[in-house]
């Protein structure tokens, strides 16, 4: 396998951000995330970063076109479109998988959203294999296997003192050329990983949800959710949105925005009706589209165990727990 | 904490076999150790669940507004924070009284759970921030009592004799303004408006906040550091004189922003403007903001 | 909305929320008396200063205003009886937080002018204008459409 | 769709010569939602409202924008004009290029032409959230309550009942007639005061349209214009006025005796009692404090004595509401306390007495009948020394108010001890005459030349005993020279202050008072008898010192305000008021205390809640009270609340428009 000394990865990456912009797994104030690289970001790389790739490709706020309302008439104009390549280094296998999920939803079906399409189709993956589960990771549950991505370029080894690199993908082949210089050619084996701390038995629990939609475990789950948006916000696969648009004048901007099914008027219609007028309605859509709807309509789960919601909810909701409740219900 | 866990279950159990309340608001252990979230108890057989340990931070009483409109009694337990928490709802009018029973129970104070995920299950914690400035560990409210109420005074009196330390604050206020305000927006940059701050604060008790009237326009869908600053600022201004430092909204941000920052200067300057007062101490419906006095500090000649 | 001002032909904007009853009449005042100042203040008319919700101030400031000014009848004066002094306890705070979060002092102000005050009100607004020039283009809190 | 129509004004040249108008019509143009623009020399005059009216009908204008002078100039007129069209008169707005552009940026015509287009801009984003507002109706009470049956509140009420209205007037006192009764002569006509009041309250008691309640006190007042519900409390007089025939036997045979008020203590009354001769009603109530019977339990004399049978001594007090359409304050004043001026010796001295003893001394139906003899030893007096400014216009120790009368009374008791006592001395001390008003100054003149009082200027420092006399040492700062003179007695003349309940009954009403506790007129030039409350006025001392024509002259201009609100069955009210959006309102009642009109409260509704039928509070606004300052929409987190005509969204929209 090809690799390189861990305190030369910044070498590697130097030489990737002449021809890519390249994003790598940063902390700045206390939160990690995918961050533009220059030489004095704080890499992380023990970790998966707290903010999902998803805003790469399906940003908080995304500028859709501008329109213009000259006297009684209305002007509509595109926004220029990024043409820059982009590349991310040490993305994860659960953050790969929640791509997968994304390209589901954003491209299958006949439905294809050119905003995240163009995203996605210009920028590189570089997995990063994990060392050791975090406390609240529970990816192998969800079928994900942390020590190899689905969907990258490149797999990256993380090996101790040394990273590992190994093409996937014609583009990744690219890609380690323009690298190549840098690495060495070794044997190496990759380390074993270690015990999850966290588990789900997720073995029919889609079909057993079919039958549980009115049953009181929701209302009984939902007690304590305060509906605030964090566990969706920092989900890699909830990609619901809301289009809005800002208007100063004659000038507008259509913007589209992440929105979150836990908020009140997520479902709030124009008479005032609310389909979902509790916690326990929001709660109960919230896990029946991560573990029944979308696996109906797109034969995966909508979660991939990285175990971000754990970690934030304020309080302490743990789809773990959650789905052991289901499992238990009568 | 183990002595007053089995007070609590042992009370709860009693209300809750007598009938005298449908359910039991309290703590329940979590995913990990450091966590201890809320536990709603509506059997007797399930008061095991309930503890009070080091990371019962969860403040319970904004839950009760679940309640307001359904039958029978709820039971809670309170700390000093969630004690001046339910004043402030009782000031608001948003909850009555008599359909509560509330357990007070002495606080000896939080521990940070950043810190013990840091130090591990074994390492020297530290009080939460929050909790090294408290000057109410003790229930205002309450209709039982748990533990030792003299010591438990007497440990409390000493804490209100000390002053609140506001030397983050005074930092802050050392700057200049442009460091001030890469400070603030270098915070509010990364607010990912999920409201957990709003929704986990007794304060914000409105029946519908002014940022979901999308159709009134005080604020953009979009997520800009000044639609962010915008929330941060006018939630600061509407919790003025009213909260009650649960330190809750700080807690619950998941992008670790100083939020308690902006209402300690508040509580700082309405101190030093119109009078020392702490929020939910008293029920007397007299709010900084809610009166004036004539002789109030005049600068707009 | 677009930040269009140069250096050179840059001017700034100043909104005064001014009470119907003391300061609009105040500024009413100045006009008649012909007393000249910058044009570069807007006045919004309220019935009193007590209307004015910190929120505007804040909007304001996100849609690119440089300076903000809140005036009203002096304390004891309110045509409402005691509107201002509800006004006087909001921006004591509210200055202060503005303050806190870096906004130049300067931009913000409230004041005190009454509808005998033409000459008041053509003193504050000039001196406004001429800090706020001094400050430049404020770009703190402002939404960068 | 909405169609607003811009309407730039030159005036003449007023805004035309530094704001191109044209210009400014032009790019109106442009602006979001408006259909039509243009400018005219004058939009006021007649050709120019014409315009408007032909404008709104020719291209189906629904709002207007009149960019002209300031709306506190012409908005009534725009109105009318566009009512005159047919649309609602708050369908408009003014953008002000007079008074805040034109006038005020003559030499930068580009600028202000820049700044007349922003701000009509601006009226246009507003106007484009304007609502058509009705003004809403509240019926009228006909019927009017006076407080206080002074001289003051007598006028007042009598002017109410002879414009055809029923009034009531509250006098806590026995008997209504106020100071003014313990008055001997008036100034300056030294016509006899008893003589003038007493047959303007026998006018009162005698008015079919009035109804006199005495011995009782306003004890709440709630409602609001046309309709205030006032509670009264009807003390218990122990005496059945209906069966009273006021023959006085009970008070002759009544065996025990406390010092009269009406006399100031300088003689006796009975504990049943009228307070004095010409008293209306003319019938007695028992004061409990004394009266035998009720501290021993024993005597019943006046019991036995009543030929009519009409004492009751298990009467009680006795509480009743009314409804009244407007309310007139009419509590007059009190005195000085001067025993803060130890160096006059209160107390000490009988012999120094206040100018209200004086009147009392001098009153022919006074305890001395008239003769002017001193208390302590019955002697008449020979030398007699007046001090003023007690307790006036000294901020130390007393007001820094002038009493304004007792100048004038001052120089009326001089004038009178001269005439009764001829071979006596006169001393006034003074700070300063203050004699405006007709006949005064003449009056004062008569005393000083005609009379010769002794006018010395300059504080008394001290005064004291020696053997029967007064020393009365003070500083003639005319003469630079300190003056010791030996009185009988001296005279001081304390200041008038307000009642002692007086900000008892301002909370209890909602009217304001100054720091002294004197009733806050709406504008101290252009609304003398109004206060900040709509439908409740002021009369006579209450609202700071005035003399006896000065206290009728407001009474009746207080009247003429009540008469004009009662001459109508409704009234209209401004409709630019708070409302309440109750789906989003929480009840939390902070506006509530916000209000400075307690226009605002909580009331009751039913919801439905997930099939459930429950109760919540929700804040009301009473549109009769709510005078539209909009200051409790800023207390409400959540704009529950909105003012109408100044909405969030309005005001929101034209920050917008401005920054543009």
């Amino acid at each position: 396998m090809k690799i390189i000394a861990k305190e030369r990865l910044p070498e590697v990456l130097q030489l990737l951000a002449k021809d890519y912009n390249v994003l790598v797994p940063a902390k700045f104030e206390g939160v990690t995330r995918f961050t533009p690289y220059s030489g004095d970001v704080e890499l992380v790389l023990e970790e998966n970063v707290l903010m999902p790739p998803k805003d790469i490709f399906f940003p908080q706020t995304e500028k859709m076109y501008k329109f213009k309302a000259k006297n009684k008439s209305l002007e509509i104009e595109e926004l220029p479109v990024e043409k820059e390549e982009q590349l991310i280094f040490g993305i994860r296998s659960c953050d790969l998988k929640s791509l997968e999920c994304l390209d589901q939803v954003f491209l299958t079906k006949g439905y294809v959203d050119h905003f995240y399409k163009d995203k996605r189709e210009r920028t590189a993956l570089i997995a990063l294999s994990c060392v050791r589960p975090q406390e609240a990771c529970f990816c192998h549950s969800m079928g994900v296997d942390p020590q190899n991505g689905v969907g990258a370029d490149i797999q990256a080894y993380d090996l101790k003192e040394k990273i590992g690199f190994k093409a996937i993908s014609e583009k990744g082949q690219e890609i380690l050329e323009k690298i190549s210089g840098l690495l060495a050619e070794e044997e190496v084996s990759i380390p074993s990983f270690g015990e999850f701390n966290l588990k789900a038995d997720i073995e029919g629990v889609p079909e057993k949800l079919q039958g549980m939609f009115e049953h009181p475990i929701w209302a009984d789950i939902s007690r304590k959710c305060l509906n605030c948006g964090a566990c969706t916000y920092v989900c890699p696969t909830c990609h619901c949105f809301d289009i809005d648009s800002e208007v100063r004048g004659e000038d507008g901007v259509k913007i589209r925005c992440w929105d979150s099914c836990m908020f009140g008027e997520y479902t709030q219609m124009a008479g005032g009706h609310n389909p979902r007028p509790t916690k326990k309605e929001r709660v109960r859509n919230r896990f029946m589209h991560k573990l029944r709807y979308f696996p109906e309509r797109y034969q995966m789960l909508l979660c991939t165990g990285c175990g971000r919601c754990v970690i934030k909810c304020p309080v302490n909701m743990d789809i773990t727990a959650i789905i052991k409740k289901i499992k238990e219900a009568e | 904490m183990k002595e007053i866990t089995l007070q609590m279950q042992e009370l709860a159990r009693e209300l809750l076999q007598k009938g005298e309340v449908n359910v039991v608001l309290g703590w329940e252990k979590g995913t990990f150790w450091y966590l201890s979230p809320p536990a709603f108890i509506d059997k007797p057989e399930d008061v095991e669940r309930l503890v009070f340990d080091d990371y019962c931070h969860h403040n319970l009483s904004k839950y009760l507004m679940d309640y307001r409109y359904q039958d029978g009694k709820v039971a809670v337990f309170l700390k000093g924070c969630d004690s001046r928490a339910f004043n402030i709802l009782l000031e608001d009018n948003q909850l009555e009284r008599e359909k509560y029973v509330l357990i007070g129970i002495p606080c000896p104070g939080m521990k940070d759970q950043e810190k013990a995920k840091e130090l591990g299950i074994n390492g020297d914690i530290p009080l939460a921030k929050k909790c090294q400035d408290c000057k109410y560990p003790n229930p205002l409210v309450y209709d039982y009592f748990l533990g030792d109420k003299e010591a438990a005074d007497e440990a409390a009196a000493t804490r209100e004799a000390k002053a609140i330390d506001y030397s983050d604050v005074e930092q802050i206020e050392k700057m200049t303004p442009d460091e001030k305000y890469d400070f603030w927006s270098s915070q509010y940059e990364r607010c990912i408006r999920c409201y957990a701050c709003r929704n986990v604060c007794p304060a914000c008790n409105c029946r519908e906040c002014i940022f979901d009237q999308s159709r009134t326009g005080w604020i953009g869908k979009a997520n800009n550091t000044s639609e962010n600053q915008f929330f941060a600022l006018t939630r600061a201004m509407h919790v003025a004189g009213r909260c009650i430092e649960c330190g809750e909204c700080e807690r619950a941000c998941p992008m670790n922003i100083p939020i308690m920052l902006l209402n300690k200067k508040l509580i700082k300057d309405i101190n030093q403007l119109f009078g020392e007062y702490d929020a939910g101490v008293k029920v007397d419906g007299v709010l900084p903001l809610g009166h004036f006095d004539k002789n109030d500090p005049e600068e707009f000649m | 909305m677009s930040v269009k001002e140069t250096a050179s032909n840059w001017e700034p904007k100043i909104l005064v929320f001014a009470c119907n009853w003391c300061t609009y009449a105040g500024a009413d005042l100045a006009g008649l008396s012909r007393l000249q100042y910058p044009p570069n203040i807007r006045i919004l008319r309220v019935p009193c200063s007590g209307r004015v919700n910190p929120q505007f101030v804040l909007r304001a400031f996100q849609r690119g205003v440089d300076g903000v000014l809140v005036a009203g009848c002096h304390p004891g004066d309110c045509h409402y009886v005691t509107g201002n002094y509800f006004t006087r306890r909001r921006y004591l705070l509210m200055q202060r937080l503005l303050e806190y979060v870096g906004l130049d002092p300067e931009r913000f102000q409230a004041r005190w002018i009454s509808g005998s005050e033409g000459p008041k009100f053509q003193e504050v607004v000039t001196k406004l204008t001429e800090d706020i020039k001094a400050l430049g283009p404020n770009r703190k809190l402002r939404d960068a459409q | 769709m909405k169609r607003v129509g811009v309407f730039v004004c030159h005036c003449g040249t007023n805004i035309a010569a530094s704001v191109d108008c044209a210009q400014v019509a032009q790019n109106a143009q442009n602006f979001p939602g408006v259909a039509y623009a243009t400018d005219y020399k004058y939009m006021c005059s007649e050709p120019g409202q014409e315009l408007i009216k032909k404008a709104i009908k020719e291209h189906k204008l629904d709002r207007i924008v009149v960019a002209s002078c300031s709306p506190r100039m012409h908005e009534p007129t725009f109105r009318r004009c566009i009512e005159g069209a047919g649309l609602n008169g708050y369908m408009l707005e003014m953008a002000n290029i007079r008074e805040h552009c034109s006038w005020v940026h003559p030499d930068d015509k580009e600028r202000a032409t820049q700044k007349s287009t922003e701000l009509a801009r601006m009226a246009v984003a507003k106007v484009l959230n304007n609502t058509p507002l009705e003004k809403s109706q509240i019926p009228v009470t006909k019927r009017a309550l006076v407080i206080g049956g002074g001289i003051a509140g007598i006028q007042a009420a009598i002017d109410i009942a002879n414009a055809g209205h029923k009034v009531d007037i509250v006098e806590k006192e026995p008997s209504i007639g106020g100071k003014m009764a313990q008055i001997d002569k008036t100034f300056p006509t030294l016509d006899c005061s008893a003589c003038i009041l007493t047959p303007k309250m026998v006018e009162a008691a005698n008015h079919p349209n009035i109804t006199l309640i005495t011995y009782s006190e306003v004890e709440k007042v709630e409602g609001y214009v046309g309709n205030f519900d006032v509670t009264i409390r009807k003390k218990a007089r122990s005496v059945d006025m209906n069966k009273c025939t006021g023959c006085g036997l009970c008070s002759e045979k009544c065996p025990s005796r406390v010092p009269s008020e009406f006399e100031m203590g300088m003689t006796t009354r009975k504990s049943i009692y009228t307070p004095f001769p010409q008293a209306i009603p003319n019938k007695p109530v028992i004061d409990r404090e004394n009266c035998r019977y009720f501290k021993l339990g024993k005597c019943k004399v006046c019991e036995r004595v009543c030929p009519a049978g009409a004492i009751d001594y298990t009467q009680e007090d006795e509480l009743v509401t009314e409804r009244y359409g407007a309310i007139v304050v009419a509590t007059g004043f009190d005195l000085f306390d001067y025993s803060v001026y130890g160096e006059y010796g209160y107390g000490k001295y009988p012999d120094v007495i206040t100018g209200l003893h004086f009147e009392r001394l001098i009153n022919a139906s006074g305890p001395t009948m008239g003769k002017i003899k001193r208390p302590s030893d019955g002697k008449e007096p020979k030398n007699v020394v007046f001090i003023k400014c007690v307790g006036s216009r000294d901020e130390a120790k007393g007001k820094a108010y002038c009493s304004k009368t007792c100048c004038m009374y001052t120089a009326k008791h001089a004038t009178l001890v001269r005439e009764k006592i001829k071979d006596s001395n006169v001393y006034v001390f003074y700070m300063d005459v203050r004699t405006p008003g007709k006949g005064y100054e003449e009056f004062y003149t008569r005393t000083t030349d005609q009379y010769g009082a002794i006018y010395i200027r300059g504080r008394v420092s001290k005064i004291y005993q020696k053997g029967e006399k007064l020393i009365v040492k003070g500083a003639d700062t005319l003469l630079g020279k300190q003056v010791e003179v030996e009185a009988d007695m001296v005279v001081l003349a304390t200041a008038m202050v307000a009642q002692p309940d007086a900000a008892k009954l301002a909370q209890m009403i909602g009217i304001s008072y100054d720091q002294d506790n004197f009733y806050t007129e709406a504008h101290p030039k252009l609304a003398p008898v109004e206060t900040h409350t709509a439908g409740v006025y002021l009369a006579g001392a209450c609202q700071g010192p005035k003399d006896i024509p000065e206290s009728v002259a407001q009474a009746s201009g207080a009247a003429a305000k009540v008469c004009a609100l009662l001459s109508k069955d409704e009234m209209a009210t401004e409709p630019i008021i708070s409302q309440v959006n109750e789906a989003i309102c929480a009840g939390c009642g902070m506006c509530i205390p916000i209000c400075p009109y307690k226009a605002l409260e909580l009331k009751t509704i039913q919801e439905r809640v997930q099939g459930k039928t429950i109760e919540r509070k929700v804040a009301s606004v009473n549109s009769g009270l709510c005078q539209g300052c909009g200051a409790c929409t800023v207390a409400c987190r959540s704009s529950a609340l909105n003012l109408k005509h100044f909405t969030n969204e309005q005001i929101l929209a034209e920050v917008d428009a401005l920054c543009l």
